[in-house]
């Protein structure tokens, strides 16, 4: 079971994994990561903005990698565009499978391949006042240790 | 029909828009000519991507646009 | 937010990361993985041991190592013991942090412990007949990951 | 009051029963002695330990149980 979306709303995650879970009986384990916008710093609201032609098409090729790479039986990866306000998710990504070094090892993949490469651009605002995120330092070297 | 380019997250504001148009064609040094020198010197970093007719290139120096593409700038990603 | 706990009956994970969720605003990142009885080859039931003075001490020594490896804000690690059957949940460990890595590490290692050094027996049942469950030789690969 | 002696998981199969009691004092060699040779092979192995009191011991070889003990037998564990 395959659920691959960018959602433009606010969403509530366990109305995504309940049926995600229940869409693949027999699984040994199912493992989540649910990310946030960090009610820190001052940080007002964040925005996500995608490019639409490669984007989502980004996020199914990193699907096909996650299901080459680990030994799956579903993976849900949802994304948030657009403005979000300091306790609203982010991403979700789930992945079940038989065994649970299959599962968490995708999602880790999943989130630093989200973080690092995929198409998406985020900036906060602070102040009133909006600026971009460079990646950090760490993003890439979470990244490099997938390299094949 | 003319060629749309699209500016991504920061290079927009750099830019100073979210897109413009252009006649067509239009190859890599026509886009740094086009795109002024502060966008310019963006492009030219190797974590800077350009896509064309919706798929990122692999060597961007080899774009090769014409009249109805739609080009877009696309700086580094910070996802998640 | 510390919620450690051994369960008799089956459990929702859901009404349990909830509330672990509500209870550590603030966060950036919340990863969990649940595992359970794996409906395959024949198995009918399974059935977890307990040692009531040395297993639940050890689960929170566990998440004392956890709290002191990893920057995390919550932990809760609930494990099913008694007899259970395919499909419901053994055990189910979430982790908030303000950083994702810090999550999703601290469940892998809590269930490669889980898995490798708490003090649980497993049988299964398979055609009527119990069988005792051996550690796999895996698991002492995961466990070994984590050495000092 | 007595030594009680618990087998966990696979050992209580070895030792066909459960639980058993013995007058203390009792140290490892009573123990290997009391414990019978299926079970005594078993607890010569480095991965099963033994608890006594509630606590494992480090060096199961110094055992050392009074009555009022409990002392439990703990074969490799397989959770989650």
């Amino acid at each position: 079971m395959r659920d691959i979306r960018l959602l433009t709303e606010v969403f509530i995650p366990g109305t995504l994994i309940g049926p995600f879970s229940g869409a693949n009986p027999g699984l040994g384990g199912i493992c989540t990561f649910i990310g946030e916008v960090r009610a820190e710093d001052g940080v007002e609201a964040l925005e996500l903005t995608q490019y639409e032609p490669i984007t989502l098409p980004g996020m199914h090729e990193l699907a096909d990698r996650a299901f080459a790479r680990f030994d799956l039986m579903g993976l849900l990866m949802v994304h948030r565009v657009g403005q979000m306000l300091p306790g609203e998710p982010i991403v979700c990504v789930s992945a079940a499978a038989s065994h649970r070094r299959d599962a968490i090892e995708a999602v880790d993949f999943c989130m630093d391949h989200l973080k690092g490469r995929a198409w998406f651009w985020k900036r906060e605002k602070r102040a009133g006042e909006w600026r971009w995120i460079e990646p950090r330092d760490e993003d890439y070297t979470d990244l490099a240790r997938w390299k094949d | 029909m003319t060629i749309r380019i699209l500016f991504l997250g920061p290079l927009a504001d750099l830019a100073g828009q979210l897109e413009c148009e252009v006649e067509g064609p239009l190859d890599w040094d026509g886009l740094l000519a086009f795109a002024g020198p502060a966008v310019a010197e963006q492009l030219q970093l190797e974590r800077v991507n350009v896509a064309c007719a919706g798929k990122v290139l692999a060597d961007k120096t080899a774009l090769s646009a014409v009249d109805g593409d739609e080009i877009a700038l696309l700086p580094p990603v910070s996802g998640g």
